[in-house]
C-alpha cells in the first residue's frame, strides 16, 4: 500500500522523535561517563517507539504521566533539548529550575504530568487527571507509563478498579522491558498482566513495542475510544532496554547475556525498523535517514554546551517553593 | 450568632466553598447516601450530585492519589479519611507525591487539596482507630497541618484550606463532632498561622492543640481557684505555627505547659517546647512541660485508655507545680 | 446417600459451632443496646457457615487472620466465651487482657492471629505465615478471611502475586455478603473478584456461604491440596450479614431494604438449612437441636455474667507490652 | 582489628545472624544476585540459598506485611528497604501492625522483625530518594530506632537488632557505605540505649545521629583550634533514648548543640532539644541549638542541595556563638 503524502510526513516525524530521544539519551550517558552529570540516570534507549507510537496519538491537552525512565516520554510529549539537559544538570534554566532532576522531569505546558522516582507512584496521579477530565467534561485522555517491574504495586489495582467503575479516559501503558532492575518479568509477575487488567473489567493489548507504526495504531484507536468516554483501557508493549538498568549498570551479564542484548539491537531496534521500511517504501533514503541524525546530534550538542555552561539557581532558591503563596 | 455542631460546621464549609467553586469535590468511602459514619457529610450528595460527593472503594491509596492527579490538573478535591490512623496507608501519595510536586516541579505544578481526617482517644476503639498522628505530617515539608478547637475554628480553617493552593491536612477531634459553638452568620475563614488566646494570663501559658484546647481551658479555671492566672492559647495550625503568638505570652508569663493529644515522644509538644526553650530562653522561670499522649499503643479498655491521654487535674497539677517552683521533671 | 456415625458426630458438631456464634453474637448486641460494653462492634451473624465451614477443615496448628468482623472466625477456631466476653468488655481476663478488645481479638494457642481493624490489614501476615510454614517445611496452612470490600485493597494484589509465585500454602476466603459498610459490592468492585485471583495464576472458586457442608467440602479438599504444596487458592464465599455494618447501625432501609433481609433470614439462614438437613437425614430431632440451642444460650449467659463481673486490667498495665522486654 | 567498610559491616552481621539462628532470613528487592543497589548483601544468597535470601516483586508493602506474618509465627526476618523513602509505602503494615500486634494482643504475638533501610541526602538523588525519615517511626510506640553512625556501629547495633524480640527499624547513611572503620576480631553486638561519648569536653556538648556524627566530629576540631573544647555524643538509637548520657553531658558542660539529618520542624531535634531543656533546665547557660536539615523538599541541583545539610562549620559557628554569650536564635 503506497503511503499518501500525510502518513509520509507523518512517518518521518515518528523517525525524528525516535532519533531525538536516542540521541538525547546518547548524550546524557555521555555526560555521565564524563562525569559532568550529578547522580544516576535511567536511559530510555530501545524503548522509543512505545512514547513516540504512543505520544503522537496524544494532542497538546491530553496528559500523560512518566516514570524514573523518564526522558523518553518527556521529549515525545513535546520537550526540548535545552531545558531536558539543563535539568539534568541541575541548572536554573530546567524544566523544573533544577530542583527535580532527571526523575522528576515535568513539563506542565505540554501536558507531562511528571516523571517519578516511586515506582508506580503516578498511577495515581494518572488517574486522578482522567477523573478532572471526566468532571470538567473535556475529552482530554490521561496516559500513564509505567515498567512491568510496577504492576507489582498494589496501587495499580485500587486505580484501575476506580477508573473501570467511573470509566475514566484513561490508557495504562505498560512498559515491558523484561526487567525490573535485575530481575526478570517472570521471576516477579505471576499470571497473566493482561488477565489482570482484563479482571477488572478493562479491555487490555498486546503489542510489540519495537513497532513504532504498530503503537501508534492501537494508541491512536484506544484514544478515539477513550475521548468518546469508552475507556479505560489496558496496553502492555513488549520491549527492551540496551543499556543497563542505570547509568552505572555496567556489568549485567550476571542478570542477562550480552547475546540477548545484541539480539535485540541488531534485530528489533525500533529505529532500524521503521528506517528499513521509510527506504523499501521509498519514503527517505538511508542517506536522508542519516542525514536527520547528523543534524538532530548537532542540535543535542548545542544543547549540551549550552546546557553546561547555563546558571546554577542561586542560593534563595533552596526555600522558595515550598508552599505555593496565593 | 447560631450555635452549631462542629459536624454542621464542617457540613457548611464544604457546602459554601462547593457552591463558590465548581472545581472543588468531595471523594471518600461513604461520604454520599451515608454522609460518613459520622454523618458529616450528609445531605451533600443531595445538592451536588453523586458527580461532585464520590463514593469510593475501600482504597485508601488509591483515592488519594486520584485527588492528588485531580488537583494537579485543575481540580481542588476534598479527600475524606475515615480515621486518623488510616493516615499510614496514604503517606506515599501524601508525603512522596502531594507535599513535593509543587518544589520538584519548581514551582509549576501545584497541589491544592485538602485531607479532612480526625484524631482523638477515648471513643474505645482500640489502637487502630484511635491515634492523633498529626506530627508526622507537620514533619514532611510541603503540607500544612490545622487542628480545629471547636466548630467555629472547624469551619473557618476548612474553608481556608479549601482556597489555598498547596495540600492542607485537617485533623478534626472525633469526640468533638456533636460539640456545639457559636459561629457567625456571615462567611467569614480564619487564616493559618494564626494562634488564638482564649484567655489572658499572666502567671503561666497553657499551649493546647485541638482536643486539648478545652482541656487547657477547664485546667484554667481549675487554676483560678489556686489563685493562679493561665493565659490559654490554641495554635490553631501547626504548620504554619504562629511562634510570636506563642513566644510573646511565655515572656509574658515565664513559664508554658504544652498539650496535645498525639504521642509525646517525637510528636507536636517537642517542637513547640523545643521552640521556646530556644527562642525564650532567657525569659524562662521554669523549664517548658511536655504533656502528650502515653507513648503506648491506645489500649481498648477504658480503664486504661482514659489514662493515656492528657486531662485538665494533671494539666493544673503540672501548671501548679512550675509555678510554685517545684519541678515536674527536672533532675 | 446415608450418613456414617462419623459424619453424624461432625454434622452435630459444625450445627453447634455455628450455634455458638449465633448465640455469641446476640449477646454481644444485648451487652452494646444495654450499654454495657464499650465501643461498637461488628455482627458475624448470618455468616457464621463460612468461618465454621472452613475452620472445620482446620487443625490447631493451621494458622487463621480475621477482620474487624471476627467473633465467628475466633469461635470457629476453637475460642472459648469466658474468654471472648471478657475481651469485648475489656476485662483482664480477656485473650488478650483487654488492650485489644472486639477489632483485635488474637488467640494464638488456636492458630488466631487475630483479628484487624484495618480493613484488608490482616492479608500480609496471613502470606508471611504461610511463607514461614513453607520455610520451615511444615505442612501447616494458613486461611486469611476478608470481605468483599478488602479487595479493594492494593495490598490483596502484591501479596496474592507472591503468594502465586512462591506456592505458598495459603487460603484467601472472601466472604461476600454483598456490602462494604452502606455500599454494594457492585459499586465498589469492578470485573470479577474471581478472575482477579486467576489473573495471578491462582486457582479460585465460588462457593454458597451459607450452605456449611459445601464450604467445608470445599475447604477440606484446598486445605488438603495446600498442605502438599498446591497453594495458594482462592476462594470467594456468597454469604449476608444480618444486622447494620456495626451494632449502631440500625436504619439501614437507604442501602437495603427489609425485604432483602427477611429473603436471607428465612430462606438462607445457615443453622436453619443445616438444621432441616440433620432433621431430613434423621441425624436430629427439631427437639435435639432446640436443645442444643439452649444448652449454649446458658453457656453463654453463664459466660455474659462471669465476664460483667470480671476485673478489669490494673492501670499498671497501661505501659506494658510495649516491647516484649527479653 | 580489621578495617572493613560499613556495608562490609552489615554484610557481616547479617551473616552472622543467619549462621546462628535459622530462623533469620533477608527479603527485599534485588537482595539476591544482585546483592542490592549498593551491593551490601552480596554474597549472601551463594552461602545461604534463596531459601533465605529472597527476592520481591516490587512490593513493599506487600512484603513488609509478609515479614509481619512470618515474624509472629515463629521467623525472624530482616526486610531489606532499598531507599528510606519507600518508608512512606510501608507506614500501615510497620506502624499501624508491627508496632501494635504485641500491645494489642497483651503480650501474647511479638513481632521480632528487623527493617533495614537507610538515609542522607547529597546524593543528588532529589527529593524521592534523599530523606531522613528517622523521627516519624520514632513517634510510633513499639518501635525501636537504630542509627548507626560507623562501620562499628552498623555491626554492632544490627546483631543487637535482629535478636532483639520487637520490631526494629534500622537506619544506615547511604552515603557511609564505603566508608571504613575498625571493627573487633569477635563477635560483639552494641546495647540499645546506650549513647557513645565519642570526645570528652566541658565547654559545649554537640549531640549528632548517624551522618552526623561525623559532621560533630569533625566540628570539634574546628572548636579545639578556637580553645573550645567541645564533648561528642552520638546517641546510637533514638528509640530507646539514652537520656542520661545526654543529660549527664550538659549538666557538665552548660550548653547543646543537636544535629540530626532529618527535617527540623517536629524531628529528632525537637525531642532531643526539649528534653535536654526540660530535665537539665537548671544547668544551661544558653539556649539548646537545633539543627536538623533544611525544612524543604530535597533539591536535586547540587548547589541547592548542599545547603540542606548541616555542616561541621556551621556546627562550629552554632557553638562559637552560645559559647561565647552570642546567641544564634534567642529573641
Ligand atoms: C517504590 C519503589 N520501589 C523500588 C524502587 C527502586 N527501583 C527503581 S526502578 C526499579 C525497577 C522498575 O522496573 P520497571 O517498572 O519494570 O521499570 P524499568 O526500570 O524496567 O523501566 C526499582 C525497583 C523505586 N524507585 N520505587
Ligand atoms: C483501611 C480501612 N479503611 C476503611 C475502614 C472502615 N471500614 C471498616 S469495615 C469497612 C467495610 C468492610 O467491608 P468488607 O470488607 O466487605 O467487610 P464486611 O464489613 O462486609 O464484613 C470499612 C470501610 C477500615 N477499618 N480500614
Ligand atoms: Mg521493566
Ligand atoms: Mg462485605
Amino acid at each position: 500500500m503506497k503511503k499518501n503524502k500525510h502518513n509520509t510526513e507523518f512517518y518521518l516525524r515518528l523517525y525524528k522523535q525516535m532519533t531525538k530521544i536516542r540521541v538525547f539519551e546518547d548524550n546524557a550517558n555521555q555526560l555521565y561517563l564524563d562525569a559532568k552529570m550529578p547522580g544516576l540516570t535511567h536511559m530510555y534507549s530501545g524503548e522509543e517507539a512505545v512514547a513516540v507510537g504512543i505520544c503522537e496519538a496524544l494532542r497538546i491537552s491530553d496528559k500523560i504521566t512518566s516514570t524514573h525512565r523518564g526522558h523518553g516520554h518527556c521529549m515525545a510529549k513535546g520537550a526540548n533539548f535545552n531545558q531536558m539537559f539543563c535539568e539534568l544538570l541541575g541548572k536554573v534554566e530546567g524544566y523544573c529550575r533544577g530542583k527535580g532532576g532527571s526523575m522528576h522531569i515535568a513539563d506542565q505546558a505540554n501536558g507531562n504530568l511528571g516523571a517519578n522516582a516511586i515506582v508506580g507512584g503516578s498511577m495515581g496521579i494518572a488517574t486522578g487527571s482522567a477523573l478532572r477530565a471526566k468532571l470538567q467534561k473535556s475529552d482530554d485522555v490521561t496516559v500513564c507509563f509505567f515498567g512491568d517491574g510496577a504492576t507489582a504495586q498494589g496501587l495499580m489495582y485500587e486505580v484501575m478498579n476506580m477508573a473501570a467503575l467511573w470509566q475514566l479516559p484513561i490508557i495504562y501503558a505498560c512498559e515491558n522491558n523484561g526487567y525490573s532492575e535485575y530481575t526478570t518479568t517472570e521471576e516477579i509477575a505471576a499470571g497473566s498482566i493482561l488477565e489482570r487488567a482484563r479482571a477488572f473489567g478493562i479491555e487490555a493489548f498486546n503489542v510489540d513495542g519495537q513497532d513504532v507504526i504498530a503503537v501508534n495504531k492501537l494508541a491512536s484507536d484506544l484514544v478515539e475510544k477513550a475521548r468518546k468516554g469508552k475507556g479505560p483501557f489496558f496496553i502492555e508493549l513488549m520491549t527492551y532496554r540496551y543499556h543497563g538498568h542505570h547509568v552505572g549498570d555496567i556489568n549485567r551479564t550476571y542478570y542477562r547475556s550480552k547475546k540477548e542484548e545484541l539480539d535485540w539491537k541488531n534485530n528489533r531496534d525500533p529505529i532500524q525498523i521503521l528506517g528499513s521500511f521509510l527506504e523499501s517504501e521509498g519514503i527517505a533514503s538511508d542517506a536522508e535517514l542519516m542525514e536527520i541524525h547528523s543534524t538532530i546530534s548537532r542540535e543535542a550538542k548545542d544543547a549540551v554546551d549550552y546546557a553546561l555552561n547555563a546558571a546554577y539557581p542561586d542560593t534563595s532558591e533552596v526555600d522558595l517553593h515550598v508552599f505555593q503563596e496565593v | 450568632m447560631p450555635e452549631i455542631t462542629l459536624s454542621q460546621a464542617v457540613n457548611q464549609a464544604i457546602a459554601e466553598e462547593m457552591r463558590r467553586d465548581s472545581n472543588v469535590f468531595l471523594i471518600g468511602e461513604d461520604v454520599a447516601e451515608a454522609g460518613t459514619p459520622f454523618k458529616v457529610t450528609s445531605g451533600l450528595v443531595e445538592e451536588f450530585s453523586t458527580e461532585r460527593v464520590i463514593d469510593t472503594p475501600i482504597s485508601e491509596p488509591g483515592f488519594m492519589g486520584l485527588a492528588v492527579g485531580a488537583a494537579m490538573t485543575g481540580s481542588r478535591p476534598i479527600v475524606d479519611l475515615m480515621f486518623g490512623d488510616f493516615l499510614f496507608l496514604v503517606m506515599d501519595q501524601l508525603c512522596n507525591q502531594a507535599a513535593k510536586i509543587h518544589y520538584m516541579s519548581g514551582g509549576k505544578l501545584n497541589v491544592p487539596l485538602v485531607l479532612r481526617t480526625n484524631l482523638g482517644a477515648t471513643r474505645r476503639s482500640a489502637a487502630q482507630h484511635s491515634q492523633s498522628l498529626h506530627a508526622l505530617v507537620a514533619h514532611v515539608p510541603g503540607l500544612k497541618v490545622a487542628m480545629p478547637s471547636s466548630a467555629y475554628e472547624a469551619k473557618g480553617l476548612l474553608k481556608t484550606a479549601i482556597r489555598d493552593n498547596n495540600p492542607v491536612v485537617i485533623f478534626e477531634d472525633k469526640l468533638m463532632y456533636q460539640d456545639k459553638a457559636f459561629v457567625p452568620d456571615e462567611e467569614y475563614l480564619l487564616p493559618f498561622g494564626e494562634a488564638a488566646i482564649l484567655k489572658e494570663g499572666r502567671d503561666v501559658t497553657l499551649i493546647g492543640t485541638s482536643s486539648m484546647r478545652q482541656v487547657c481551658e477547664r485546667a484554667a479555671i481549675l487554676l483560678d481557684k489556686d489563685g493562679i492566672n493561665a493565659e490559654v492559647i490554641d495554635p490553631r495550625t501547626i504548620v504554619p505555627l504562629d511562634e510570636n503568638t506563642i513566644l510573646n505570652s511565655v515572656k509574658k508569663t515565664s513559664r508554658a505547659v504544652v498539650v496535645d493529644e498525639g504521642h509525646q515522644n517525637f510528636g507536636t509538644t517537642a517542637e513547640i517546647a523545643s521552640r521556646i526553650s530556644e527562642k525564650a530562653f532567657y525569659y524562662l522561670d521554669a523549664p517548658v512541660i511536655r504533656m502528650g499522649a502515653m507513648d503506648v499503643p491506645i489500649p481498648f479498655s477504658p480503664v486504661l485508655e482514659d489514662l493515656t491521654v492528657p486531662t485538665a487535674e494533671r494539666v493544673a497539677e503540672n501548671a501548679r507545680k512550675i509555678v510554685s517552683g517545684e519541678l515536674v521533671h527536672a533532675l
